[in-house]
């Protein structure tokens, strides 16, 4: 039985967590709060690229480190706990495993190497406006090579370099890499609940693209690249979850009210001891997610949208009621519970918000009702 | 069971609903007053003058004071016309509601001549200054000091910070609770006074909110200095004053607050369903939710008019009313989650600033979590019904019987 | 504004409860929960009759007493808050109102006078085993005035003397008068959750029955018998709620933990205060459904739903969280919570699960947006 | 990550499945072990013995002791294979895991050696005799008194009542926690004793569960004589071998208790759906409730992973093991509703007595109000996570400088 972080994991997830203590303490992710114009931290995304983030899970003859997604799981959980302002979910989780996934020989040449060096900043674009985005009912058309139609908001657009577009051409709906700093792309940027990550509004006119056709269909594709991603997104979700956990411990071990701690009432501790279960069956959850994802497992489908279900449901709970536990100083901009507020309901609906995962999930046991016996 | 006003009811309410239509000026979302400061105070004090001058400003008050002696019924009658048709502000609630009512119970003779019209006619703001940084939800720990002056004059000089005060920036006038005295337990050392915001040593900071707006201020007390005269109740008997003006503190309860499920029905009916098939208003889980909050607001909504039903039979309203706000934010929070959730990645975008759909529920997402806290937090609040309604015991109290100072010191040496 | 009950009836209400204080404590209930070959309690059943509860919504000319049915509704919160073990539900809220509402003139003189005289025991079958029922489905046939079909579980279908069948005949689904201690049916006791209600299983074999038509469309003519008597139960629930609240408030009070009374900790006090919350809301609830059912308003099925979500919610609640603070005593055969944890579920059941009627609730919403500012 | 076994624990798995396969008797979801009581210990006894002939009865016991020095991973190993089987029995649990530990830890060697092999063995069964009607939450609280016989002999006349023991009306030890001095504070004046459970003085009455089953005894004590040589540890030091004991309280976690999840969608794919089309499991609801209770259960099911691995590294696992209970008696009362539910009108029938699907969730429905209680209330459990995992303060304690005989006579006067 092996179900955890391994040793050099663990010291991996160390070292993260030192450097972006150092690197990334809240006035970070302020400066991009404060100045949502800049899109993200240039300075941190340097230096998380010299880390060899970026191509933690590219293979070393892509320019990557080849070390796995794991590894890559262990660093997402680090950059939730300190609301990392950098693209990192649509570069690597989206972006990178769109090739990996469904790239072309030449594609993966070409744009790996140049995420694995932080040259290229991707993201994946697929809502065309409010509510469920269906891949079969895209507005979004390639012709002839050629895209038309616009997409919002995109996570990262604004800043991005490269796009995976969800769009339908004449063999049915699919997956399209675009430059977005080429011919035929106009983007504006739109205000966000959580301004940490940018957020805008992309029009394609007749803008060449090049689809990315691996073995799957286009469903498919689409559903893979999510699953892959809810999982690392998870860890970020569990991050998030004990970061908040441990600012309402500290802060509650401070305040006084009626001459006492208000770590001292239960409505306090049984609140933090609530959030501290969601968070574990949240870890738990992440971890299955983790082999799934590791280990290419029929049941990602069912472990992506465990994970992503339990993440989601810890994160939010975690932030909320760690406001809550703040009190009125919480609600204030220069406390930091206000950045996971935003932050978690930013994670919770970037992939698609958790009634699409809900259901996914139980198709999953529907469908496969034995799964589990061989586990 | 019915919704029928008795016969003097009616006619009062006929009354009102004519008056109302004869002299209504501008509704308070208009775009102007929801984005313009100044024109909506402007707009507030023409409308309360107007009010006053019909005997409506304060319908409960005795005509002496401007009022018109009226029942309580009559004032909720009046309320709920006047809501109907968008009228009021709020920019007088707290002034009207639970400071000058205070003034009118401590303050002498003169001082009640000087300000009680002013304040009904809407001429002058009130604003109410108890919170402080180390004093929210456990009020009577306020450390803003009040000593007397050392030139003999009998004035106070007043050092501190007051924080989350509604208005103070552009209130005329404030009730302050203040600590005279840190060496006896810390409910028998404090003091209350009305204050002139526009006195010297007074500065007002808006608060930077986690929403990003600034609706709240913390009010700085530098060397102020305040007449005896200004006293409101006994030196060191502050407490008792502060329980009365809390006592009338009016609890806002149901489809005032933010955007509510039937507005989420709303948005779900123009949105995509799950599998690209129908609505997302088709979904059974979106179903069973919109229908248990439902039942929350609408339960709440009822609620109310159990205490309009008491009020117009002449009694106090029952205990049921305590549960208004605790609930009524939880369903800010809950309802604004599941508009989010169905506006998917949409949700993700910021339209606080404009008036539409997803932005009234962007402004629940963050308001339910502030209304949550404010006024008294969920956890104050089932303590409240526990204690108050329920009468079960008080928490255990380690502070009782110990000075405020060494408390302070108690707290300085462990923190 | 009248939204309460009338100091008449808050003199009826205080009336009654003094009455069942004597006459129907739980050593009552128990009576029957020991033998639930007794189907009910006679002697309670008797005194009940005596005073003229089981024809206080029928009115004088059908020998009731023409109260109406706010004066039911403040009846039966005070039966539900003692758990009381006859079948009130079945005869009053279900068999009576059928008749009111759908019988012709010589039903109602038949029938009535007996319901008001206490001689006749009634119940509503609808189920035909495991799951939701649909009138559309029924396979119970009524052919040529004879009923044939088995209908289980039926509440108080073993010691009811008539039952109100749904069946489909030649004209579709219906409603069906039967006999049941005429030829052609045989009855089944079933073990019950809540063994101080009968639950039982009635075969018909070409028993003979009476079509109810009044003016309505099947479907409806249920509906509309559920809608009324949800309303009547929502009330039982709401006087349930308030008992358990009380018992754990009492209990609470003198049971000591670490040297304090339990009801001085946060966690209980909370817990609590959160059913007296939920409780509050189901009164209201309740109050609306009551003025809807009384003025026999359009609003009627949207009341109902909500007052019967409500009702359920918080008696649920109530009776799961008092158990809860009374600790190993709650789960002794001697506590009463049991009888409040059996009963809430019954009373949950008994007129269809929650799933109908938050369906149903949210089908009026959608049906009639304007319905609100008309109130 | 994976979940492969080490070398070492493959091969050790290998020999257990080889064993039992070779070895195995009857399973115990039998009808005749579910029905039959003394079918059910005959049944266990000889499983046992057979376990421990082959030295796999307490594998983490030191071979001296009929164990055999094993690690940890591969009790848990021997656990699981035995489970997936279904051949564990749960009879000799709370004896092998927190009685004849205790035992061991604190008995002189003539007892040890009369009393663990044949426990061991299974020819003996233990129960544990600390609770008490005004002593649940509250161990310490009990009332039990052991005061010395006077006739000089040293032993101990033992006079009260215990509640909530599993298994005395077929156990032949048990060991009981009893009060044997009032006047220092009532953590301080306790003393553990084994005893024999036919000893004169002693009866079991089975308790009437709410359930109406009789799983549970109260055991009085009526001048029961205990030799002092059957004592645990320190007279007036019974408390440090209480906390032993209870330390030793092995957790259920996840899958064994009652019908979960996976079941509730079986049951939901046979009945109808709301509507009259398609099944119960096509409503959204339904599959929304079902996915979060899922992915609780599952997130336990996967915690257990994780305090495995632990092991298997030679490690202690972490503290999220402490969630297991509270979040597995909860679930098994939700899906119980969520069942009962779908079953609609047939939920009111009792089918438990039968093993059907229905039956097996009515089971839940008494049994999930049950575990809430047991071996540690949801309150209990969260302060227990709140201070000994997350480090926050205890509750305020008024009992801990008082003597247990005022603190009986404060209760008596309020109460």
């Amino acid at each position: 039985m092996n179900f955890d972080f391994s040793e050099e994991q663990v010291l991996l997830k160390e070292h993260a967590r030192r450097l972006l203590e150092a690197e990334c303490p809240s006035s970070v992710t302020r400066k991009v709060l404060e100045a949502p114009h800049l899109g993200f931290d240039k300075s941190l995304w340097k230096h998380v690229v010299e880390l060899g983030w970026t191509g933690i899970a590219i293979p070393e003859e892509f320019g990557g480190t080849g070390m796995g997604h794991t590894d890559l799981c262990a660093i997402a959980e680090e950059l939730g706990r300190v609301v990392a302002p950098i693209p990192f979910v649509s570069t690597v989780y989206l972006f990178a495993e769109a090739i990996l996934q469904f790239g072309s020989e030449a594609q993966k040449r070409e744009l790996l190497p140049r995420i694995a060096h932080g040259e290229l900043i991707g993201c994946l674009a697929t809502a065309e406006g409010p509510g469920y985005f269906s891949p079969g009912k895209a507005e979004t058309r390639v012709v002839k090579g050629r895209m038309t139609g616009t997409k919002f908001p995109v996570t990262d657009g604004g800043t991005a370099t490269h796009a995976i577009v969800a769009a339908r051409s004449e063999s049915g709906p699919g997956l399209f890499v675009v430059n977005l700093e080429g011919e035929g792309v106009s983007r504006t940027t739109l205000d966000a609940l959580d301004p940490t990550r940018n957020l805008a509004k992309i029009a394609f006119e007749d803008a060449p693209c090049q689809p990315l056709d691996g073995g799957r269909n286009a469903g498919d594709r689409l559903a893979v690249l999510l699953n892959r991603a809810a999982v690392v997104v998870a860890f970020e979700q569990v991050g998030g979850a004990e970061r908040c956990l441990e600012a309402a411990l500290t802060f509650s071990s401070e305040r006084y009210a009626f001459g006492r701690t208000i770590n001292s009432y239960q409505a306090i501790k049984h609140k933090l001891a609530d959030l501290y279960i969601k968070k574990e069956i949240a870890r738990s959850n992440a971890y299955f997610g983790a082999w799934a994802l590791s280990t290419n497992a029929e049941d990602l489908p069912r472990a992506a949208a465990a994970a992503r279900i339990a993440g989601t449901m810890a994160y939010e709970f975690a932030a909320q009621e760690s406001l809550q536990t703040h009190g009125g100083m919480g609600f204030t901009w220069e406390m930091d519970c206000h950045l996971h507020l935003r932050r978690s309901r930013q994670l919770a609906l970037c992939l698609g918000a958790l009634p699409l995962w809900r259901e996914q999930l139980i198709s999953c046991l529907e469908q496969a009702d034995l799964i589990e016996s061989g586990a | 069971m019915d919704f029928k006003d008795s016969d003097q009811d009616a006619a009062f309410r006929q009354q009102v609903r004519e008056w109302l239509a004869a002299n209504a000026l501008r509704r308070r979302d208009d775009e102007d007053l929801r984005t313009n400061e100044s024109a909506l105070l402007e707009y507030s004090k023409a409308w309360q003058a107007k009010k006053a001058d019909a005997r409506y400003a304060c319908i409960t008050w005795p005509e002496a004071w401007g009022g018109r002696g009226g029942r309580l019924i009559e004032q909720a009658i009046f309320d709920e016309e006047e809501e109907k048709l968008g009228l009021d502000t709020g920019v007088f609630t707290i002034g009207l509601g639970m400071c000058v009512p205070t003034v009118m119970a401590f303050a002498d003779k003169a001082t009640k001549a000087r300000l009680v019209a002013p304040a009904l006619r809407g001429e002058q703001i009130w604003c109410q200054l108890f919170s402080e940084p180390s004093a929210g939800s456990d009020v009577a720990g306020v450390r803003t000091r009040a000593v007397l002056a050392d030139d003999g004059s009998g004035d106070w000089i007043v050092d501190g910070q007051k924080v989350w005060t509604s208005g103070a920036h552009y209130s005329d006038f404030g009730i302050v609770l203040v600590r005279t005295n840190p060496d006896v337990p810390k409910h028998k050392g404090l003091t209350m006074f009305w204050v002139d915001m526009k006195a010297q040593g007074i500065s007002v900071v808006p608060i930077r909110q986690a929403s990003d707006q600034r609706d709240f201020n913390e009010v700085y007390f530098n060397g102020v200095r305040i007449p005896d005269s200004q006293r409101l109740g006994e030196i060191d008997g502050g407490w008792k004053v502060a329980l009365f003006t809390l006592m009338n503190e009016r609890v806002t309860v149901g489809g005032a607050m933010g955007a509510g499920w039937r507005d989420l029905l709303k948005l779900a009916q123009g949105l995509p369903g799950l599998g690209g098939t129908g609505t997302a208003a088709g979904d059974g889980a979106f179903r069973a939710r919109l229908a248990e909050g439902y039942v929350m607001s609408e339960g709440l909504r009822l609620t109310r008019l159990r205490a309009l039903t008491a009020l117009s039979r002449g009694q106090t309203p029952g205990p049921e009313n305590s549960i208004g706000k605790v609930v009524a934010a939880r369903q800010m929070q809950v309802v604004a989650y599941e508009a989010l959730d169905i506006l998917d990645q949409y949700g993700m975008v910021n339209e606080m600033g404009s008036h539409s759909l997803p932005g009234r529920f962007q402004w629940n997402f963050f308001w339910g979590a502030a209304m949550r806290i404010a006024g008294g937090t969920d956890e104050i609040l089932k303590n409240i019904i526990s204690e108050r309604v329920l009468g079960m015991p008080a928490d255990i109290r380690v502070d009782r019987d110990v000075t405020f100072k060494s408390l302070s010191e108690r707290r300085a040496s462990s923190g």
